[in-house]
C-alpha cells in the first residue's frame, strides 16, 4: 500500500463522514470509527517498512514528497491512534450536541492534515499541512462559541504568527539552497554559515515553540484546551500540539544536524543551552501555575505546557540518552494526558457539564471507569514506577545528570513534585471525598467512553512496566538520525551507569504487594461503613459539607501568589494589550472580520517575499 | 546477597524502625521528666491494633495503604544497609520516586475516607513535601555530580574508599543542609504539622483504626528509618568506619558488623534529632515553607554551586 | 463551590473543655466561627435555688473545674453581703493567700493547655508538675486536691497548719526558680513567638466594645483589676502591680498571664509577711439548717485569674437562694470575644487563640 | 457637685434609686426608660455591661429584669470621676407576654445573655439577631428557669422512665 | 516479666497487647477531666503502662468518660463510642454516670450511663484521684483477663434496647443504627 492511498483515506474519510452525515447518524458515526481504525491499521503495516513516493510533481517547480521512515512511523501510529480512540469517545461525549457531522469532519481532517505532516518529505508538503491543520484547529477550538470563539481567535493568531516565521524560513532556505527536499536539504545545509543556521534555527524555533507551548509563547494553550469540546481537548494535547516537538526534531536532526546545532554558541550562551533553560522554566512555571487553577481542564491544560519542557529538555542535548527521552516523552505524555482529558470528560458528561474542583467530589464509587483512568494518568504524569512516565522521566534525568546540568535537573525534578500535589488535589477534588447529595445518581459512564480509558490505562502501565516496546522503536529513530542505539531490552535500559530495569521493581513490588495484601486479608477484616459515618468531632457530618475542596493548598497559594500573580498577569496583559492594539489597528482598516486579519498577514507576507525576490536579505 | 538481602533488610528495617520510634518516645519522656514507656511499646501498638476490628471507606482506602506499606518496604529494598542490598536499579532518581510511593498511598487511602481533617493534613504533607524536596533535591544532585553517578550503591561504595563524605569539605555544605531538613523528613516536632492533633485529629489518619493503623505505624516506622538511613548512607558513609574493618575483610564477620555500625549511626542522627525536637512548638505549615526554602535551601544551593564548578 | 463546616469540638484533642466551635472554613481561613456551648450545662442557677445557702457550696465550685476558689469566694461574698457578716482580720489574709495560690495553679494549667495546644510537650509536663506541687499544698490545707471548699461565709473552714507556710514558700520557690527555664523554651522561645505572635489580635476597642475583661484586656493596656477597684478581702493591704501589655494578640495575653502569675506568688509572701500572727478565721454563723438571710439583692464581683467575676443574687428572706446569677469571664470571651478573633485566622491557630482567651467551657454553661 | 442620682432623677421620670451601698446603685425603673437609660449611663463612662440577668417573681406574675453596668476603670485612673463602681437597673415585665427590645445595639455583647434568657426564660427579644437554642439541644415545655419548671419531676419522668437494658430485655421476656 | 506472663503473651498476643496499650479517647464530658492532664503528665506518667491520648475514636481502645454527662454531650460520647473499632473498653469517672451524682436532680443530666452505653468499668468519687485512674485502669486488666469486660459484645447483642433507650431520650437519631435493627424485634416497654 503507498503512501498516497493512505493519505487519500485520510482525507476522503473526512469528507466521507461529512457527506454521510447529512444521510444518517448512525452511518456518519459507523463510518468515523471504520476509517479512523483503518488507517491505523493501515499506517501500522509501516511498521519497519521505509517508504517514499512523489505525490505532486511541479508544484511551483518544486515535487512534492512523501516518505516513510522509522520517526514519520512513530508520530504517524500514535496520531492516528489517539485520533481513532477519541473519535470512538465522541460517539458517546458528543451525542446531545449539534453540528456533529461539522465535529467529526475536522476532527479527521486534523488527523489526515498532522498524518501529512509527520509523512511530508519536503518543506512545502510540511508547510501546506501545517497550515490545514492550524486552521481546522482553528474552527474546532471554536466549536462551543462564545468564550471558546476567543480562546480560537487567540490560538490561531499565534499560529499565524509561526506559520509566517516559517515561510519566511522556507522561502530563504529556498533562495539559498534551490530545494526544499528535507533529505536533501540537511546534506546541504552543512556548508551554510553558523549565522544562517543560527537564522534559521530561530525563526523555526518560534514556529515549532509557538506550537509546542514553550514558555514566552504559550498563552494560546489554556484556553483553547479549556473551551474546546473534551475529546478534541484530548486529540489537541496529545498529538496536535506535539507536532512542534516534531518540527524540532526534523529541523534539529534532520535538516540542520545535530552536530552542527551543538556548535552554534559556546560557554554559557549557545543554542541548546538556551533551548534547555526554555524547557526548565517551561517545566516549572507552569506546573506551579497549574496548582492554582480551579478548571480541571485549565489544570491539565497547564500541565499541557510543563509537560512539553521535558521533551524539549530531553531533545535539547542532542545526546541518544536524551533523544531516546524526549522522543519517549512525547508519546507518553500522550498517553496520559488523553486519559485524563477523557476522564474528565467523562466526569463533565456524567455532572452534566461541571468541571469546576470546587463543587465535585467522591465520584470514585459511582464511574470506577474515569476514576481508574484519572488515577492511572496522574500516576503517569507523576511518574510513578511502574507507569511510563517514570521511564521517560528517568531517561531525562539521567541525561542531565550526566552531561553535568545539575540545575537543569534540579528544574526537571522540582516540576515533577509541583506537579504531585497539583494533580493530587485533580484526583481528590473530582474523585476522592465526599459525594455531594445531588450527585448520588448521575449517569452512568456509556461503553464507548469507558472502551478508550481502559486501554489508554493499559498502555500507562504496559510501556511503564515494558518501556522497551517504544524504545526499541525509538532506537531505531535514534540510529537514522546517527545516534548510537541505546542498549535496551524489554525491560528497560541494560549497559550504562545506572542502569534502569523495570522488572526488577515490578517483582519486587508484586511480590511485597502480596505479602501485605496477604496480612491485610488475613488480620481482622474491616466493617464497610457509609462516607456519613465519619470522625466529626462527635457530631454527625453536615451532609454536603465536609468536604476540604476550595483553596486546596491555601497556605502555598498565599505564599506563592503575590510571585506568580505580577509575573505573569504583566506578561498577559502586555501579550493581550499588543493583541488588542494589533486588532484595533486592523480593524480601523478591515471590517473587522477574521478573515481580514489572515489578508493582513498575507498581504505581510507577501511583502516580505517581494523583499525576498528583490534583494534576497533572508 | 541479593536473596539474602531481599528478605532480611526489610525486617532489619521494620524492626529497627518501630524500635526507633519506641526510643524516640523513651527519649522524650527522659526530657519531660518522666519515666516513658517501654521501648518496645509500638511492638505493643502494633500487635493492639491488629487484633480491632477496624473499619473501612470501600476498596480504595485499603488499596491506599496497602500501597503505601509496599511503597516504602521496596524503597528499604535500595538502601544499602551497611553492605546489604537488594535492588540497584534506577538509583538515587528511582529511590527519590519511590520515596514518593508512601506519602501518596497515605494520601490516597485518607481521602477516599471523605474527612475533610484527613485532606487539610494531606494538603500541608504535600506542601511540607514541597519544602523539603527542594533542599534535598539540591542536597542530592550535589552528591550525584559530586561522584558522576545516579546510583546509590556506587555512592556508598565510594566513600568506603574516601571515609565519609562529610569529612570532604565539598560535601560537608550539603550535609548540613541535610541535618537541617532532617526534622521535615522525618516528621519531627518543629515540621510535625502533617499528624497535628491538636489542629486537625491527626490528618490524614483520621480514619485509620485497627489494621489499617497497624500498617500505617509500621510505615511510619519505616519512613523513619529511611529518612536517616539516607543520610548515614550518604554522608556518613554507611556501615564502614574509616576503614577500621579492611582486616576482617572476605569473612561473613564484616558484612554483620557493617549492619552493626550502620545502625549505631543511625541511633546517633536519631538521638540529636530529638533533642532538637524536644524544644520546639511545631510551625503553621507557611512558616515551616518559609523555613525551609530559606536556609536550608540557601546551603544546599550554596553546595551544589561549589560542586557543579568543581565539576 | 462547595462550603465547608469543620467541628472543632468537643471530641477533639485541641479543644480544652467540653465546648464546640463549628468553623467555616474557606482553604485554611476561618470565614466564619460559632460557638456552640452547652454540653457541659448542668442548671447550676436553678438546682441553688433548691438548696440551703451552705449546701450550695459543693456545688458552687464545681462551676469552674480549673479554678474552684474564685467560685467558693465570690458566693461566700454574696452571701456575707446579704445577710451583712464581717471577715475577721486574719481571715481575710487567708482567704486571698488561698485565692493567689489558686491564680498561679489555675495560671499553671493554662500554661500547659497553651503549650500542648501548639505541641509544646516539654513545657506542658513541666507546668503540670509544678501545678500538681500546688495542689498538694491545697491538699494540706483542706483536705482534697481540685474541689477544696475552704471558704465558708464569714472567713474560712480552718486556719493555716502549722509550718504551712513555710513549705508554701519553699513550694513557690521551687516553681519560681523555673522561670527562667520556661523564659528561655517557652515564652522567649523565636518559633513560639512566631507562633503567637500577631494571631488572634483584640484590640482595645473591640475589647471594650465586647465586653472583655481580665487579662484580655489587660494585653490591650488596660489594667482593669478588680483587685485594684474594689479591694476585697486582704488586698487592701498590700501594694501589687498590674502588669499589661499593649499588643492584644495572643502572645501579649499569655505574657500578661505570666506576669500576673509572677506578681501573684510576690503577693502570696507579701501577703503571708503582713498576716496578723493570731485572730480568728471565720466569724459564727447561725445553724445552716436554720438560717435565713433577710430579703433583698445584692451583686458582688471579684478577680478570678481569667477576669472579672461576678455575682447578682437575690434572696427572699428564706433558707434558700431565691435567684443566682454568675457573671463569669470566660462567657463573654468564649461567646462573643472568640467568635470575632477567630475571624479570618488560619485553622491551625483555633487551639491557640481559644486557649490565650482562656475560655473554660464548665463555666459558660454552669 | 450634683451627684449621679441626682442627675439622673432630673433626667429621667419615675426612677426608684436606692443606693444604701457605697460604690452600687440599685435603680428601679419602667420597662420603657431602660434602652434610654442604657445609652445615657454609656455616655456619662458606664462602657461596660457586665451581665444581664432576670429573676422570676412568680407570685407577682412578673419577670424582674435586671442589667449591670459599671466603667471600665482602669488601675491607674483616678477613682473619684466615677462614684458609683456599679449600677443595677432592674425592670419588670409581664409573665404572660414575655418580651422585650434587646439592648444589642447599645452593648454587643448582650447578646449571649439576652439568647440565654430566650432559652431559659422564654423571653423574646425583639431585634435579636439569633435566638437560636445556645445551652439546651432538648425542648422543654416550660423554660426550665421558671420557677414552675420542678426539675425533680422531670428527671424522674424523663431520665427515671428509660428502662435499664435488663429491664428492656425482661419486657421482651 | 514472670512466667505466667510469657505464657499468657503466647496464648493471646491480642488480648495482652489491648491490655498493655490503652490509646484512650476521652473528652472533658465533666469535672474528671481535670485529673487527666495530671494523669498522663510527668507526675504520674500514664504512657508507663502504654496509656496515650489519641485524636480519633477510630484509633482508640478505650473511652474515658469523665464526669457528669449531660444530654447534649450524650450525643457526642454515643457517636464516638459507636467510632471506636471493637474490642473496645469504657470506664467511667466519679459518681455522677452511676446515678447522676450530685446532680441526681438537674435537668440536663443523665443520671446512669449503662442505660444508653455498657460501661466496663466505673471509677467512684467526686473527684476520683489520679491514683484511682490507674486503680481502674489495673482492675480493668483484671477484668480482659476474666474476659468480663465485654461490653462492646453487649453493646453489640443488645443494640436494639440501646438504640431504644437512646431514640426514646433523644426522638429520631441523626445517624443510622451501628447494627442492623429489625423492627419488630423492637422492644416495647
Amino acid at each position: 500500500m503507498s503512501l498516497e492511498i493512505l493519505l487519500a483515506i485520510a482525507y476522503g474519510g473526512a469528507f466521507l463522514t461529512y457527506f454521510s452525515g447529512k444521510i444518517s447518524q448512525g452511518l456518519r458515526d459507523g463510518a468515523a470509527v471504520l476509517l479512523s481504525l483503518g488507517t491505523v491499521l493501515i499506517v501500522s503495516s509501516f511498521y519497519n517498512v521505509p517508504a517514499a513516493s512523489v505525490l505532486y510533481e511541479g508544484f511551483l517547480g518544486l515535487s512534492l514528497v512523501l516518505r516513510m521512515n522509522s520517526l514519520a512511523w512513530f508520530f504517524a501510529i500514535a496520531i492516528v491512534s489517539f485520533n481513532a480512540l477519541c473519535v470512538i469517545y465522541s460517539l458517546a461525549y458528543m451525542k446531545d450536541r449539534n453540528e456533529k457531522d461539522y465535529y467529526y469532519f475536522m476532527l479527521l481532517l486534523i488527523n489526515a492534515a498532522m498524518l501529512t505532516i509527520v509523512l511530508s518529505g519536503d518543506l512545502v508538503t510540511f508547510f501546506i499541512a501545517w497550515e490545514i491543520m492550524s486552521w481546522a484547529t482553528f474552527l474546532l477550538i471554536s466549536y462551543n462559541r462564545n468564550g471558546a470563539l476567543q480562546a480560537g481567535i487567540k490560538y490561531i493568531v499565534l499560529s499565524l504568527i509561526g506559520s509566517m516565521c516559517m515561510l519566511i524560513g522556507i522561502l530563504s532556505v529556498y533562495t539559498s539552497f534551490n530545494t526544499l527536499n528535507i533529505s536533501e536539504l540537511s546534506g546541504q545545509l552543512t556548508t551554510a554559515s553558523a549565522g544562517y543556521k543560527l537564522f534559521l534555527l530561530i525563526i523555526f524555533s518560534i514556529t515549532f515553540g509557538i506550537k509546542n507551548a514553550v514558555m514566552p509563547l504559550h498563552t494560546w494553550l489554556p484556553d483553547a484546551y479549556t473551551e474546546s469540546p473534551t475529546p478534541f481537548s484530548a486529540v489537541l494535547s496529545g498529538m496536535l500540539t506535539r507536532m512542534g516537538v516534531y518540527g524540532f526534531l526534523v529541523i534539529l536532526f534532520g535538516i540542520v544536524g545535530i552536530k552542527s546545532v551543538l556548535t552554534l554558541g559556546s560557554g554559557f550562551i549557545s543554542y541548546t543551552k538556551t533551548m534547555a533553560w526554555l524547557g526548565a522554566i517551561t517545566i516549572v512555571i507552569p506546573t506551579f501555575i497549574a496548582m492554582l487553577q480551579n478548571d480541571a481542564k485549565k489544570l491539565l491544560a497547564w500541565h499541557g505546557i510543563g509537560q512539553g519542557g521535558y521533551m524539549i529538555l530531553g531533545i535539547a542535548f542532542g545526546t541518544s540518552l536524551g533523544m531516546a527521552g524526549g522522543i519517549f516523552h512525547t508519546l507518553n505524555h500522550a498517553i496520559y494526558i488523553v486519559l485524563l482529558f477523557l476522564s474528565v470528560g467523562a466526569v463533565e458528561y456524567s455532572t452534566s457539564g461541571i468541571r469546576d474542583l470546587n463543587s465535585l467530589g467522591g465520584l470514585f464509587k459511582k464511574m470506577p471507569i474515569a476514576f481508574l483512568g484519572g488515577f492511572l494518568g496522574i500516576s503517569g504524569l507523576i511518574g510513578v514506577p511502574l507507569t511510563n512516565g517514570f521511564v521517560s522521566k528517568w531517561l531525562i534525568y539521567k541525561t542531565l545528570i550526566l552531561e553535568n546540568a545539575p540545575f537543569l535537573a534540579f528544574a526537571a525534578l522540582l516540576g515533577t513534585w509541583g506537579t504531585i500535589l497539583s494533580v493530587y488535589k485533580f484526583l481528590h477534588n473530582l474523585y476522592l471525598g465526599q459525594i455531594p447529595e445531588k450527585h448520588k445518581n448521575i449517569k452512568k459512564t456509556p461503553l464507548a467512553m469507558q472502551v478508550p480509558i481502559v486501554i489508554l490505562s493499559f498502555a500507562i502501565i504496559l510501556f511503564g512496566i515494558m518501556p522497551g516496546l517504544p524504545l526499541k522503536v525509538i532506537n531505531s529513530i535514534n540510529v537514522a538520525f546517527g545516534f548510537s542505539p541505546l542498549d535496551v531490552n524489554l525491560w528497560g535500559v541494560v549497559s550504562e551507569a545506572g542502569t534502569l530495569n523495570m522488572l526488577n521493581i515490578f517483582t519486587a513490588l508484586i511480590v511485597f504487594g502480596a505479602i501485605v495484601w496477604g496480612i491485610f486479608r488475613i488480620s481482622r477484616p474491616a466493617t464497610l461503613t457509609d462516607q456519613y459515618d465519619n470522625y466529626a468531632a462527635g457530631a454527625a457530618i453536615p451532609k454536603d459539607k465536609y468536604h476540604y475542596t476550595v483553596e486546596y493548598y491555601a497556605p502555598f497559594y498565599r505564599m506563592v501568589k503575590p510571585f506568580l500573580k505580577d509575573i505573569f498577569d504583566l506578561l498577559y496583559q502586555k501579550v493581550a494589550r499588543a493583541n488588542d492594539f494589533l486588532c484595533d489597528n486592523i480593524r480601523k482598516i478591515y471590517t473587522g472580520y477574521v478573515g481580514n486579519y489572515v489578508m493582513y498577514i498575507v498581504f505581510f507576507m507577501a511583502f516580505l517575499i517581494f523583499i525576498q525576490l528583490k534583494w534576497s536579505v533572508f | 546477597m541479593n536473596i539474602v538481602a531481599l528478605i532480611v533488610s526489610p525486617l532489619i528495617a521494620l524492626i529497627t524502625g518501630l524500635f526507633f520510634l519506641g526510643l524516640s518516645r523513651k527519649i522524650s519522656a527522659r526530657i519531660h521528666w518522666r519515666y516513658g514507656p517501654p521501648v518496645y511499646q509500638p511492638f505493643i501498638d502494633v500487635m493492639r491494633a491488629f487484633s480491632q476490628k477496624s473499619i473501612t471507606h470501600g476498596n480504595f482506602f485499603d488499596f491506599g495503604i496497602i500501597l503505601s506499606l509496599t511503597g516504602t518496604i521496596v524503597l528499604v529494598l535500595f538502601l544499602p544497609i551497611g553492605g546489604l542490598w537488594a535492588l540497584n536499579t534506577g538509583g538515587l532518581i528511582m529511590f527519590l520516586y519511590l520515596m514518593l510511593l508512601g506519602p501518596f498511598g497515605i494520601a490516597l487511602s485518607g481521602a477516599a475516607a471523605a474527612n475533610p481533617n484527613s485532606s487539610i493534613g494531606i494538603s500541608r504533607n504535600f506542601l511540607l513535601a514541597l519544602a523539603y524536596e527542594v533542599p534535598l533535591l539540591l542536597i542530592l544532585l550535589a552528591v550525584m555530580t559530586d561522584y558522576n553517578t545516579i546510583s546509590l550503591v556506587e555512592i556508598v561504595e565510594k566513600q568506603a574508599a574516601t571515609g565519609m563524605a562529610i569529612s570532604s569539605w565539598r560535601l560537608v555544605i550539603p550535609g548540613i543542609a541535610y541535618f537541617l531538613i532532617l526534622p521535615a523528613i522525618l516528621g519531627l516536632r518543629p515540621f510535625e504539622i502533617t499528624g497535628a492533633v491538636q489542629e486537625i485529629a491527626s490528618g490524614p489518619i483520621a480514619e485509620f483504626g485497627g489494621k489499617h493503623m497497624a500498617f500505617y505505624t509500621l510505615q511510619h516506622a519505616l519512613q523513619t528509618f529511611v529518612g536517616i538511613a539516607l543520610f548515614v548512607d550518604i554522608f556518613l558513609g554507611g556501615g564502614t568506619l574509616f576503614g577500621l574493618l579492611n582486616s576482617l575483610a572476605g569473612t561473613v564477620w564484616v558484612d554483620i558488623l557493617e549492619i552493626f555500625i550502620f545502625l549505631l549511626k543511625m541511633v546517633l542522627v536519631l538521638f540529636i534529632g530529638l533533642f532538637v525536637n524536644a524544644v520546639y512548638p511545631r510551625f503553621r505549615i507557611e512558616q515551616a515553607m518559609q523555613y525551609l526554602w530559606k536556609w536550608p535551601t540557601l546551603i544546599a544551593f550554596v553546595g551544589l554551586v561549589i560542586v557543579a564548578i568543581i565539576n | 463551590m462547595r462550603e465547608l463546616e469543620l467541628y472543632y469540638g468537643p471530641q477533639h484533642l485541641g479543644m480544652v473543655g467540653n465546648f464546640s466551635i463549628t468553623l467555616q472554613v474557606e482553604g485554611d481561613r476561618i470565614v466564619k466561627a460559632s460557638a456552640n456551648p452547652g454540653y457541659l450545662h448542668r442548671g447550676f442557677e436553678k438546682l441553688m435555688e433548691q438548696r440551703t445557702w451552705m449546701q450550695n457550696f459543693p456545688l458552687v465550685c464545681r462551676i469552674n473545674v480549673v479554678e474552684p476558689d474564685h467560685m467558693e469566694l465570690i458566693y461566700a461574698m454574696g452571701v456575707e453581703k446579704l445577710a451583712g457578716i464581717e471577715v475577721p482580720e486574719r481571715g481575710k489574709y487567708v482567704r486571698s493567700i488561698y485565692c493567689e495560690m489558686a491564680r498561679v495553679a489555675s495560671h499553671l494549667f493554662g500554661a500547659w493547655a497553651y503549650a500542648n495546644m501548639l505541641g509544646f510537650d516539654t513545657v506542658a509536663h513541666w507546668a503540670m508538675y509544678h501545678r500538681d506541687l500546688l495542689l498538694d499544698m491545697f491538699e494540706e490545707l483542706t483536705g482534697a486536691r481540685v474541689y477544696h471548699i475552704y471558704l465558708r461565709p464569714g472567713g474560712v473552714r480552718r486556719d493555716f497548719p502549722d509550718g504551712f507556710t513555710d513549705r508554701l514558700v519553699e513550694t513557690l520557690h521551687k516553681i519560681g526558680g523555673k522561670v527562667p527555664d520556661y523564659n528561655a523554651t517557652f515564652f522567649e522561645n523565636s518559633l513560639f513567638r512566631k507562633r503567637a505572635e500577631c494571631v488572634g489580635i483584640v484590640n482595645r476597642e473591640e475589647a471594650l466594645r465586647m465586653g472583655a475583661v481580665g487579662h484580655t484586656l489587660k494585653a490591650t493596656g488596660m489594667a482593669y483589676d478588680i483587685r485594684k477597684i474594689e479591694p476585697y478581702d486582704a488586698y487592701d493591704q498590700i501594694d501589687f502591680d498590674i502588669h499589661t501589655r499593649e499588643k492584644g494578640d495572643a502572645y501579649s495575653r499569655l505574657l500578661a498571664i505570666r506576669d500576673e502569675m509572677i506578681e501573684s506568688v510576690h503577693m502570696i509572701f507579701k501577703l503571708i509577711d503582713k498576716m496578723p500572727a493570731q485572730g480568728e478565721v471565720c466569724t459564727k454563723t447561725p445553724n445552716p439548717f436554720k438560717w435565713t438571710i433577710p430579703a433583698g439583692d445584692a451583686y458582688v464581683r471579684c478577680e478570678s485569674s481569667r477576669g472579672e467575676l461576678g455575682l447578682y443574687m437575690v434572696s427572699d428572706g428564706g433558707s434558700k437562694p431565691y435567684r443566682v446569677h454568675f457573671n463569669t469571664p470566660s462567657y463573654n470571651h468564649g461567646l462573643t470575644v472568640l467568635e470575632k478573633a477567630l475571624e479570618g485566622e488560619s485553622i491551625s491557630d483555633v487551639g491557640n487563640i481559644m486557649i490565650s482567651l482562656y475560655v473554660v467551657a464548665p463555666e459558660i454553661d454552669r | 457637685m450634683v451627684s449621679l442620682k441626682e442627675k439622673l432623677l432630673s433626667d429621667f421620670e419615675g426612677l426608684k434609686i436606692d443606693d444604701r451601698e457605697a460604690d452600687r446603685l440599685f435603680i428601679d425603673t419602667q420597662k420603657e426608660a431602660v434602652l434610654s437609660l442604657l445609652s445615657y449611663l454609656k455616655k456619662a463612662g458606664y462602657n461596660h455591661l457586665a451581665m444581664v440577668s432576670c429573676t422570676d417573681w412568680i407570685d407577682e406574675g412578673k419577670f424582674e429584669l435586671v442589667y449591670i453596668v459599671n466603667a471600665y476603670l482602669s488601675g491607674d485612673q483616678v477613682f473619684g470621676k466615677k462614684e458609683k463602681k456599679c449600677i443595677v437597673i432592674r425592670t419588670k415585665i409581664s409573665r404572660q407576654s414575655a418580651r422585650f427590645m434587646t439592648v444589642m445595639e447599645i452593648f454587643e455583647n448582650a447578646e449571649p445573655y439576652e439568647r440565654e434568657m430566650h432559652e431559659m426564660f422564654g423571653i423574646d427579644f425583639e431585634g435579636h439577631p439569633r435566638l437560636t437554642p445556645l445551652m439546651l439541644e432538648r425542648d422543654y415545655k416550660i423554660p426550665p428557669f421558671r420557677k414552675d419548671f420542678d426539675t425533680l419531676n422531670y428527671v424522674n419522668n424523663t431520665f427515671g422512665k428509660i428502662p435499664s437494658i435488663e429491664q428492656r430485655k425482661e419486657g421482651l421476656k | 516479666m514472670d512466667r505466667n506472663q510469657i505464657s499468657k503473651w503466647l496464648k493471646n498476643p491480642g488480648k495482652m497487647a489491648h491490655k498493655y496499650s490503652f490509646h484512650v479517647v476521652y473528652f472533658c464530658t465533666g469535672c474528671g477531666i481535670i485529673e487527666i492532664p495530671p494523669s498522663i503528665t510527668t507526675r504520674w506518667d500514664a504512657e508507663r503502662f502504654g496509656i496515650i491520648p489519641v485524636a480519633t475514636p477510630r484509633q482508640a481502645n478505650l473511652f474515658l468518660i469523665t464526669g457528669y454527662v449531660s444530654t447534649k454531650t450524650l450525643k457526642a460520647i454515643i457517636r464516638t463510642y459507636e467510632q471506636m473499632p471493637e474490642p473496645k473498653y469504657t470506664v467511667a469517672f466519679g459518681s455522677c454516670p452511676i446515678n447522676g451524682g450530685m446532680y441526681y436532680d438537674s435537668y440536663n443530666t443523665i443520671t446512669s450511663l449503662d442505660k444508653y452505653i455498657p460501661v466496663d468499668g466505673y471509677i467512684a468519687g467526686c473527684m476520683p484521684r489520679p491514683e484511682a485512674v490507674f486503680i481502674g485502669v489495673t482492675h480493668l486488666w483484671k477484668l480482659i483477663d476474666m474476659d468480663k469486660a465485654d461490653g462492646y459484645k453487649r453493646y453489640r447483642e443488645d443494640y436494639v434496647h440501646y438504640r431504644a433507650n437512646q431514640e426514646q431520650l433523644y426522638g429520631q437519631m441523626d445517624w443510622p443504627p451501628l447494627f442492623p435493627v429489625e423492627k419488630k424485634e423492637q422492644a416495647n416497654l
